[in-house]
Parts: C-alpha cells; structure tokens; sequence
C-alpha cells in the first residue's frame, strides 16, 4: 500500500496514513473477541464522560457542549448510521435524507401536540411512520438507478418540506411549539462521589428531560446510536448485508444469483427511513419547537458529506465523519463569518486527500480504487450495467 | 483427439426439464432469436454451439429472466418461468456463469459464495438483526455449504480471499461455485472454459461431469470443440437466432449446414 | 383554473422564458454529466458568478439606464459575452481545482459529489463575504443582500389582447434557442464536439482513438460553464439583481430539467428546461405559487415512473448499451 | 512509526489547526468580580438577516455604554450569541449563555423561529430576555414568565395596517400575498382578515423566498386588478416583487410591513418603482427625531457613535437595554430580581413606553406607516392618522 518510491510529500503523507489505518484495521480483525469487548466497553466510558467540563471547554468555548453532543453531533451520528445503510451499504445515492427526520420531528410534534402521547410511544409510532414513507417513497422509485433515484428523492425532501411549510394543520410556517420533553423516567441523581466526579458526571440526573441540561438527552441519544449501531452491523455481517453488498458490486448478478433485489433495496431504504426518523423524534422532543425551516435540503447534503467524509460502507468512518462535519463549524465559531466558507474549503481539500473517506472500509476502498478513466463508479448509477442484455448485448 | 472420451454410452429416457417452445426474440428491428424449439432432458449435459452472434447468451438471458421473449414460452420442470422475475427463476432451480466472469469482485470467495446460498434463505431483517437461532443456523449451514463447493469446484485453499485477486481460471470456478450454492436443478454454463489452459480445460471437463453426476442438468455455451465434444450429450447449433441443427455430438460433426455455418459459407447459398 | 384560462398567455410566456434559462443552465448539468456523470453541484455557483460578471460590467461601463430597443439587444450580447468568459472560466478553475485531483486519483463520483458541494459552499460564502461586500463597497454584513443593477426599459413588443411579450422576455428566449442552436452544431459538427460525443459514450474507447480526456474534459466545463453564463447574462436582463445564493433554487431546478429531459442528452435540457418552465407556472396558475415546486417535483417523480431515463433519455441509454 | 505516526498528524492537520487557530482568536470573556453584570445579546450577527439585527444590537451597544460612561457601582457588559437567525443553533448557545456565562438577562433571540426554540431554555433557566424584534404572535401564548418584548406582535401590526388599508386607503379590493415564512404568512392572514372586515374583497397567493420569478404570482394579481397589495414578508422579496408588478403593468399601490421597512425595498425595485409604497411597522425609525425629544436625542447619539442613522429596531433594542439598565439602577442584579422588575416597569422609552403585559407583550400597540420616497422612508405618522399624499 505505502509507496515508498513517490516522491510526492502529499501522496506520501496519504500512503504514510493509509497504512497506518490499515495496520488498525489488521489488529482489529484478528484481535480476541474479549479484547474487543474491552474497547467496546472503554469507548462507551469515554461516551459516557464525554459531556463532562473538562472536555467541553476545549471542544466546544463557544456554545454548550452536552447540547452540542445533542444535535448536531449526536443526532448528525444517527442520522449518517441511517444514511449509510442506504448510500454506503446498499450503494443508492439519497439526496433527500432530510425528509424522514422532518417526518420523524414532525411526528413527534404532532401526536406530542395534538394527542397528548408520550415520547416513548412517538418514539415507536414515529419510527414506523419514517420507515413506511421510506417505502412509499422507495416502492415507485427504486428502480430509476443511480442519479435519477437522486434527483428523486431530492424532489421529496423538497416536496416534505414545502408541504409542511403549506399545511396550516401542522402550523405552516410556523411550525408546531410546545412539543412535549420525553417524561422524566427517575430522578435519581448520579452520585457526587470522585469516581464519577472523576469523569465529570457527579450530580447529573440522567433520566430528567428539561429544557436546560443537555447530558440526559445525550444519554438518549447516545443509547439509540448504541441501538443503532448494533442493528445495522448485525444486519451488515448478514445475509441483507451481502445482499446489499452484492447489489452495489452488481446489481443484475446478484438477482440472476437469487438476491431479491427491489425487496432488499427497499429494507435498505425503509431502515434508513426509519434511523432518520428516530433522529426527528429526539430532535423534535428535545427542541420543543420544529418549523420547516429546520429542514433544508443543505441538512441532506451535510449528512451525506458526513458519511463520504468519514468512509461511505464503515460504521466508525461514518460516526467520525459524522462528528467533524457537526463539531467543526461549531468549533470555529472564532472565525465567524467566515466558517461557511472554511467548512467548503475543508470539504473540497479531504476529499482531494482522501477521496474514500477517513476511515473507508476495505472493501469499499478497493471498489473505490477500481475508479477507472472517470469518476469511478457508484454501485448504483445510469451508465453501469443497465441490464445483462447491455453488458453482453445481443451477441 | 478425444475421440474416446466421447459419446457417453447411456442415452437418457428423455424427461425434459426445461423446453422453450417457439421463443422469438426481437429488439426493435432486429431478430435475435427466431421461433427456437429446444428441449434439455433431465441429467444430460446440453451444450448450445453456434458462431458469434447466433443468439447463444440471448437464450441464456431469456432462460433466466433478463429479456422477456418477445412469443414464445419457457417451461421449467413444467411450469412456465417466462415472465417470472430473475431471482424467482433462480430459486426454481436455475442458475447460471456470465460470459464475462460477473463476480461480486470486491467481496471474499466465501461471501460470493454465500450470497448464492442465500438463495434459500428465509432470514428477515428481524432475524438477522436479532440474531435469531435459525438466523445463526443459517448461516452456519451457508457457510459449510459454501466450503463444500468451493472444495467441490476445487478452490477450497482460496475461500477467504477476495474475488478479484484469484486467478481467472479460479474466478470461473469461484462462479459455477456460487451458481452451485443456489442449488439449481439446471445449471446454465455461458462459455466457461474461455480463456482457460489444456490443463485447467481438462479439470473443467471432469467438474462439469461431476456436476451432472450430482444430478443436475447442465446448459453449456461453449466455443470450445474439443471440451463440447468431450462431454456433451447432445448439442444445438444456432445460427443467426435459429437452430440449424440439433443431434449427437457425431451427428452434429458430420451436419453439412453446420460446418456451412462455421465456415462462413450460408447454407442457402443462392 | 380561473387565472390559468384568464391569463394563459402570460404564463406561458413567463413558463417559457424562465424555462429558457433553466434549459441553459441546464446544459452544463447535462454535459459534465454526459463526460463525467457527475452531478456539479457547484455549477449553480458557475452561474452565480456570470450574474455578477455581467452586473460587473454593468458597472464598468457606467451603469447605463434605460436602455432599450436594438441599444439594448447589444448590451445583452456585451453581457453574455461577459458572463460567458467569466462562468466558462470559473467552471474550467473548478474543475482544475475541485474534480481533477479525484479524478487523477480515481475517487469516486460520491467523493466529487462531496467535494463539488463543498466547492458550492465556499464559492457562495466567498462572495457573500468577501467579494461582494468589496466590489460594491458594501458593508460586510450586507454581502448576503440582493445587489442590483437596473439598466433595461422594458415595454411590449407585442400586445394583442392577452397576449404580451415584452422585450426582456423576447430576447431570453430567443437568445436561449440561439444558444441552444450553437452548441448543438458545435458539438455535431466540430472535431472537439465530436470528441466530447465520443467522450461521453465510452471514454475507454475515446481515449483508444487518441482523444485527450483532460482536454475534452476541460472543453466541456468551458461550454457549459459558458451556457451558464451567457444564461446569467439573460437572468440579469429579467429579473436586473442578483445575490451569492441566485444559483441555489435555480440549480437545482435546472438540475431537475436536465434529469427530466433525459440527463446526458443537450436537446433534453431545452426540452426540460422549457417543460419545468411552464409546469411551475401552469402548477402555481391552478394550484397557487406556493405549491409550484411541490408540482414541479412531482410531475418529475411521475415522468421518471413512466420513463425511467427521461423525456428524451432513451439515446443515452442506446449510447451506453 | 514514529516517522509514520507524523505523517498521520500530518493528514489531520487542515482540521486541527482550524481549530486551534480558531480558539486562539476567539476570546473568552469573564465577568470580573462583582461589579459586572453580564447581558446577552442574541441573533444573526452574521447570516443574511443580520442587517436587521445589528441596528437593535448597536441600539443595545449605545444604551449600555452611555450607562457604564456615568460610572455606576454595577457596570454592564454586553455579550453577543450569534444564532445565524436558527433555532438549532439558539438552543445550545443559550445554555451556554445560562449555564457557562451566566448571564443576567438576554436581548432577543431577535427573529421568531430561533425565539420558539430557544425560549423554553431560557423559561426554564430563569434568564429574562427581551426580544426587539420577534413578532410572531404565538411567542406570547405559551404562559412563559421570562419572555417579553418590546415591539407590537404580528396581529398588532397586522390590525394596524389592515386598518390603514380599509379606512385611510378606502381599498375595496386588496391582493394579499405572503413569503411562505413564519413571519410574513401570519402576518398577511390577519391583513387579510382586517380588509374583509372593513368590507374589502380579497385574494391571495404567496411566493417562495428562494425564487426568482414572480411572474404566477404577477399574472393572479393582474387578473384581479386590485386597488392595494399587501405582502407579508422581507424587503429583499419585496423590492423583487415591486419590480415584477410594476413590470407586468400592475399600478395598485403596494404595502407591507416591518420586513420591507428598509431603503433595500426601493433599491430592489428599481428606478421609482416603489414610491408611494406604504410600510407599516410598530416600530419608531426616526433619524430625523421629530416624534419626540427622547427620539431626537437618540437619534443625534446613534449617529454620534456609529456613524449611520438609526435602522430598523434599533430604538427597540435601545429599549430593551433600558429595561435592564433600569432594573440594575434599582439595585436588581440577579436574573429571577431583574424579571420581577420588569413586570413592575413602566418608563418613557424611545420607541414606546416600557412597560408589559403579564403575557411579557408591549402595552403600547401603536403601528407607525412609513412612505418609500426615493430611497428614503420618512415616516407618515401613525397608522391611526396617518394619510398618504
């Protein structure tokens, strides 16, 4: 991997890091299962007291920290595990995302407003409500491949939102306010003593929902990536993870090899639907108030970054990905005005360096890698192999 | 050379597994396949020759679902498949190789195969995600069917590997090795021996036959004269999308319009 | 539906002149996609910096008034030029900058798609920021703010009962067809056109045949950047302002036309382009303005379910068989 | 590795130094000992509707400084949270605000979308906050003990204009077309609802603030041919719309609100295309100070300090930092003190008299109407009274 012969500082610098993440990636592979438990368990403590202080006063000066782990990084994370599933798992290019966290926020809004409902029970109802659109959504336009399946969903997340904006019974413009926090499960206050001192979490109480203290919605937050992260790698090392594999690889192969693909896309697509709109029922409950406005089409292009940034097909990629594209522009607050602008630039420059991705699968890289001529392909797009019938064509 | 080799003795009774019945194959002007009548028979090794363009993978593509005959039917095992979507004519027990080797290239051996194998697999997202026991018994069992055949097409020291790093003779193999994992009762072999040595021909030879002695049907394209005569009990001849000749490997050496076909001379010479 | 009968004519010429300039700023989708097939999202950034290379000039040449009649079909040619040079010569930076890099490096399209919005983010904010607040000597927080430069009289050249067409709209959609006219026969006719076509069907090929993909490469950012341009210099003459995020909801549209006229194909992007036009201002005619786009995207969901490839797609689609 | 682990810095390094760059020339600010008292300012200091934020903040600016200038024992320092005018931003900056800055009291959120979310943040952490410009009707609804601000709400100034338009204009048919915002479509609605009362007829269509051309909406009002047209949204719209009507041969005269109250409506419009024009806002620009001695003196200091006429609410958030100089004078320096003092106040303002509702709403409900001549917005008077030449 390391070409020691470049003579180019920049191309050694990259062969110099990509194989230092290979070798983790090496160690990682073969290393003991309880070893791996025990990293498991060491990046949960450090999740655990990231919102502490300490940490926050470097990470973030500018603006609250624990909120901060909230949304955007917390929810940035579930929302780029979601959108994996559909763009670096299955190989579809989603470019309207946003609409089910707007469904999932909306949900929340509306059976928390008008219904009286809790957040436990939204958080299920608004679940089932993304997946299904992801599926009405998905079921008449998953057969357009590649950049027309894009500018499809790009349309919906336009139309979700300008519909919104046009519907009075869930407050037009203004949006719906009042939506209700999650019911404080306990008020147990999480001991004073040094050891959780130590880690900044004395005196928290983590199951109380207000509108000031941001930790308890980060700990929500956190357990539902936990979920999520669980769901999606178990499903990854599956039978629907190779399905999805196979039909990023080759769609046509992989349905002349049994794989129903539409069915499979579709999952894809519904539990993408259904990561998202998870987020949108935290975002809502924890925000207290949505207007469509919190939902523009830049948010879909951001998580969509977020995952190519980090390494489209690797769930610890993506969540990396995931936490600069959410941490940075709030970091550099210093710079102001011109942060947008900084936030482009760094887009632009990582993806010269690392066109696969911080943190890219190796599997995905070598599919990367085989970019020939252009741009490389995308498992799914308009000029690969439209049907076996064009690949070997009348003979 | 192989004249020996030839002509297995036994001759199958004749119960046919799969039958196109008057296919007729149009893409917009052009013809690719004209009223074709064929009838593979049940454990018989059916090869499928013709000059480039006769209309040979168009077949194969209407066989398995990827072109719906523009008339004409398909009937597998009795029923009809024309019309019937891709992955559901693979479930009924048809399987096929690609021409151009159409691995998934950037995933193991193992997984290429286990992605046939689960074919037959009932696993939902629940179960996957759960980690069901019949989840895990799945996939236990897919993963020692998957050993199996890859032992079976003799690539069993290359499981872990990725598909595009192995040889081109074992990527051919690795491909009837994930076709095997769906368990077809009709295999289609689209010119598997292309770009093999005498050696690795040979062994193809032998697998092929292994494959028919584990009681499946085989469909082979193949340009190969020598391989098709070798094994082979009966043998259609396509020229421009219609069958010019069908018969025993001898009657089909000796077939005046065949030969014509191959020689580039048009058998209705005006 | 009242208004859509009562004022048919109006909408349709409005339909028809905005979905000119959809359809040439569509091109440019269209043609780095036929090449690269990628999606430039930054070339609504392109088409940004043609407004501001015509309002420029504008301002260079003493900022006229009321100009009309053939005075003003000149300045419009002096614009186009402007713009053309300017949005042709931005795209051929971008591509230098943001998209040659991956392609060297064989990055995925998904890599350029990240890196062409985070070349769209910084062009934006550049000018939101830095050159506009300079060239117009405004205050900083003030470059986020439309900048305008009114120098057309505008009176109807045509009147007869409902029907009107004024001569900003005239000149739109006769100089978009003009355009559309040009490129068509450069593409078809010259050798560097003829190698873009070759390009787009099968690089492998082109370069087998001695194309140079680089040059073909830059070629086809140059003309569609151009497109965009010279469609800049039109948006100037209709609408005389412009501001860092003019490209935003137009790109996007024109993205949308060139997907709906079949993505890939030039004359697919006039036809989108003038489809789109008229769908959003018969949509907003029956429905009201506020449903235009949710029309628009819904039409193109539709037309996509019954052609997958477009209005006019099935030519790509042979192409790439 | 060790060379290999450098190499790795390396890579990382166009975040990181970001970063550190970044904490380097942002500052952080301390409150001293216990002679100051911190208030926050909150907005969009930086995105595109920050020209409607920085007035009211300069107004702040100047009311703070002219009180530490007579060196009192509690001085003020005013600290800015720039929200980029969104909620999600809001939210976490005012807990930073609350809980890390300790603040005593906060100047806005100035728009009304960031206000819904950030406000039950500042509900909860007991922090009383003024808004100088948020105006959206529904803020005032949610029983909330901390929030006020100090400007008419959108069905104030709705009435108001509604009002002007039927009995000052005497228009019988009026086209009501709003920008699909949270502020200019309730904003519209109670105009509308205000003309039908006063016996006008009416239609309505709304246009997309991201769009460029009106021309659907130019042809409904045509065949409507309406005697005034009220648009509910932004000047930046509104200057564009102005242009289109007058373009597409629509002579009715055009109106709006305090979102258009800005020399860049007549700009965008064009030549004079927007004269005549009529703006309603319940807010007090008075640059000339004729509407009263305490306007006039404002107006002269404004000048003085920043060298720019008095904009758009930036006698409103010199009010608002009055209410707090106030509560700080009377010796209130704790926040849950200073808001108790606030439902007692009652001080001649700039604006308005300084005094709230138990809701946290201004008392004063007067909307003034403003005539685009030029470039300028002199003031007609108020809406009540006022007559157009």
């Amino acid at each position: 991997m390391n070409d020691s012969t470049n003579t180019n500082p920049l191309t050694r610098m990259r062969g110099g890091y990509t194989s230092f993440s290979d070798s983790i990636h090496d160690r990682w592979a073969t290393a003991p299962r309880w070893a791996r438990w025990v990293v498991y368990l060491l990046l949960i403590v450090l999740a655990i007291a990231l919102p502490a202080d300490g940490i926050g006063s470097f990470m973030s000066p500018y603006t609250d920290w624990p909120t901060l782990l909230f949304f955007p990084i917390g929810g940035y994370i579930l929302l780029a595990i979601g959108l994996n599933v559909v763009v670096g798992q299955a190989g579809m290019l989603d470019l309207g995302y946003v609409a089910f966290f707007a469904i999932g926020g909306y949900g929340m809004a509306v059976f928390g407003t008008k219904y009286g409902w809790s957040f436990w029970e939204i958080l299920v109802v608004g679940v089932l409500l993304s997946a299904l659109s992801g599926i009405l959504l998905g079921a008449p336009t998953l057969r357009l491949r590649g950049d027309y399946l894009a500018i499809v969903t790009l349309g919906f997340g336009e139309i979700v939102r300008k519909t919104a904006n046009n519907w009075n019974y869930i407050g037009g413009p203004n949006g719906i306010g009042g939506i209700p926090h999650p019911p404080t499960l306990t008020e147990w206050t999480i001991p004073d003593n040094g050891l959780f001192d130590a880690i900044g979490i004395g005196g928290v109480q983590p199951f109380k929902y207000g509108a000031l203290d941001g930790k308890p919605y980060y700990y929500l937050m956190l357990v539902l990536i936990i979920l999520a992260i669980v769901f999606v790698k178990r499903l990854e090392a599956s039978r629907v993870g190779r399905a999805w594999a196979s039909i990023r690889e080759d769609e046509d192969a992989a349905e002349l090899m049994g794989v129903p693909t539409f069915k499979f896309k579709l999952a894809a697509f519904a539990i993408g639907a259904a990561i998202g709109g998870a987020g949108g029922v935290m975002y809502a409950s924890q925000a207290v108030s949505i207007i469509p406005t919190n939902f523009p089409f830049i948010l879909s292009a951001t998580i969509l970054a977020a995952v190519v940034l980090g390494g489209s097909g690797n769930l610890p990629g993506v969540i990396l990905g995931a936490f600069l594209v959410a941490w940075i522009p709030e970091r550099i607050r210093g710079l102001q005005e011109y942060r947008v602008l900084v936030f482009g630039a760094v887009l632009v420059i990582l993806m010269i360096f690392r066109p696969e991705g911080l943190l890219p699968s190796r599997r995905r890289k070598a599919e990367l890698a085989e970019g020939e001529g252009g741009m490389g392909s995308m498992g799914a797009e308009v000029g690969g192999p439209v049907t076996v019938g064009a690949g070997e064509g009348v003979e | 050379m192989s004249e020996t080799a030839a002509v297995p003795a036994e001759k199958k009774a004749g119960v046919p597994t799969l039958e196109l019945r008057g296919i007729t194959m149009r893409f917009g002007g052009v013809v690719a396949i004209n009223d074709l009548n064929l009838t593979i028979n049940e454990g018989e090794i059916f090869a499928l020759i013709g000059p480039n363009g006769a209309g040979k993978t168009t077949v194969f593509n209407v066989v398995t679902g990827v072109y719906q005959p523009t008339e004409g039917q398909v009937v597998f095992q009795d029923s009809r498949i024309d019309g019937k979507k891709r992955f559901q004519v693979t479930k009924r027990g048809v399987a096929r190789t690609f021409q151009n080797v159409r691995l998934f290239h950037n995933m193991s051996a193992m997984e290429n195969v286990l992605v046939g194998a689960d074919a037959h697999h009932r696993t939902g997202l629940a179960g996957a995600a759960l980690g069901l026991p019949w989840h895990r018994r799945e996939e236990r069992d897919g993963r020692a069917k998957a050993r199996e055949l890859m032992e079976f097409v003799g690539i069993g020291h290359r499981m872990e590997e990725t598909a595009k790093n192995l040889p081109y003779g074992d990527q051919r193999r690795l491909e009837i090795a994930r076709a095997l994992a769906t368990d077809p009762k009709l295999l289609l072999l689209d010119e598997p021996a292309a770009g093999m040595n005498p050696t690795e021909k040979e062994e193809l030879q032998g697998l092929i036959k292994r494959i028919r002695d584990t009681g499946r049907t085989v469909l082979l394209i193949e340009h190969d004269m020598s391989l098709i005569m070798g094994i082979s009990d009966r043998i259609a001849v396509l020229d421009f999308g219609q069958k010019i000749a069908e018969g025993l490997p001898a009657e089909i050496q000796n077939n005046q319009r065949v030969i014509e076909a191959y020689l580039g001379v048009p058998a209705d010479a005006s | 539906m009242n208004n859509l009968f009562s004022q048919f004519w109006p909408y349709t010429i409005d339909g028809l002149s905005l979905g000119a300039i959809y359809a040439l700023v569509a091109l440019g989708y269209t043609m780095v996609y036929g090449v690269l097939r990628l999606i430039n999202f930054a070339h609504s950034e392109i088409f940004m910096i043609g407004t501001f290379a015509a309002l420029g000039t504008l301002h260079l040449i003493g900022m006229p008034a009321n100009v009309g009649g053939f005075a003003l079909v000149g300045l419009v040619l002096l614009l186009a030029v402007a713009g053309g040079v300017a949005s042709g010569g931005s795209a051929v930076i971008l591509e230098y900058v943001a998209y040659r890099p991956l392609r060297r490096r064989g990055a995925s399209r998904l890599a350029a798609l990240i890196s062409a919005i985070g070349a769209s983010l910084f062009l934006q904010q550049l000018f939101a920021r830095l050159v506009i607040p300079k060239a117009f000597g405004l205050p900083k927080e003030k470059g986020a703010l439309p900048v305008q430069g009114h120098f057309a009289h505008k009176s109807d050249v045509i009147h007869i009962g409902s029907f009107e067409l004024s001569n900003d709209k005239l000149i739109v959609i006769v100089g978009a067809v003009l355009m559309m006219i040009a490129l068509d026969m450069f593409v078809n006719r010259t050798k560097l056109g003829r190698g873009i076509r070759a390009t787009a069907q099968d690089p492998e090929t082109a370069v087998l045949m001695g194309v140079n993909i680089d040059r073909i490469v830059t070629a086809t950012f140059a003309l569609g950047g151009a497109m965009a341009g010279v469609a800049a210099a039109l948006y100037m003459l209709r609408f005389e302002e412009t501001r860092f995020d003019v490209g935003f909801l137009l790109g996007i549209k024109a993205f949308t036309a060139a997907v709906l006229g079949g993505i890939g194909n030039l004359r697919g992007a006039l036809v989108g382009g003038i489809v789109l036009g008229l769908i959003e201002m018969y949509g907003a005619a029956v429905f009201g303005s506020q449903w235009q786009d949710v029309v628009a995207f819904s039409v193109l969901v539709l037309v996509l379910m019954f052609r997958p490839t477009g209005l006019l797609g099935e030519s790509l689609q042979q192409a790439r068989a | 590795m060790r060379s290999r682990l450098i190499k790795v810095v390396g890579v990382v390094a166009a975040s990181a130094t970001l970063a550190l760059g970044a904490s380097a020339c942002g500052g952080k600010s301390k409150s001293g000992g216990g002679d100051t008292v911190t208030i926050g300012f909150m907005g969009d200091l930086t995105g595109e509707n920050s020209g409607l934020v920085i007035p009211p903040k300069q107004g702040a600016q100047l009311a703070i400084d002219q009180y530490n200038a007579t060196n009192p024992k509690v001085k003020i320092t005013l600290k800015t949270y720039d929200s980029q005018g969104k909620g999600e931003q809001a939210v976490p900056l005012a807990k930073q605000a609350i809980t890390k800055d300790k603040i005593a009291a906060l100047i806005g959120p100035t728009f009304s979308g960031e206000s819904a979310q950030a406000d039950p943040v500042l509900e909860e952490g007991k922090v009383p906050n003024i808004s100088s410009s948020a105006t959206n009707a529904a803020l005032a609804t949610h029983g909330w003990k901390f929030w006020h601000r100090v400007i008419g709400n959108d069905n104030v100034q709705g009435t108001g204009i509604g009002e002007f338009i039927s009995n000052s204009l005497k228009a019988k048919k009026v086209f009501v077309i709003n920008d699909s915002s949270e502020y200019g479509k309730p904003l519209a609605e109670t105009v509308k609802a205000t003309v039908t009362k006063g016996g006008a007829q009416t239609s309505e269509d709304a246009i997309d603030v991201q769009a460029s051309d009106y021309g659907a909406t130019v042809n409904k009002v045509k065949a409507f041919a309406p005697d005034a047209i009220f648009f509910g949204g932004y000047y930046a719209q509104g200057g564009k719309l102005i242009k289109q009507l007058r373009e597409g041969g629509v002579k009715a005269r055009f109106l709006s609100g305090d979102g258009s109250l800005d020399k860049g409506l007549a700009q965008g419009a064009g030549g004079t295309n927007a004269d005549g024009s009529v703006i309603g806002c319940p807010c007090l620009i008075d640059p000339s100070g004729t509407a009263s001695a305490a306007s006039k003196k404002f107006a002269v200091d404004y000048k003085a300090k920043f060298n720019a006429d008095p904009a758009i609410y930036s006698a409103e958030g010199y009010d608002a930092a009055t209410a707090y100089i106030e509560a700080i004078k009377a010796g209130n320096t704790t926040p849950e003190k200073i808001n108790d003092y606030l439902s007692t106040i009652d001080k001649p303002g700039v604006s308005k008299e300084i005094k709230f509702s138990s809701t946290g709403e201004p008392t004063a409900t007067d909307v003034y109407v403003y005539q685009v001549k030029g470039d300028q917005l002199p003031l007609l008077g108020n809406a009540k009274n006022a007559t157009v030449k």
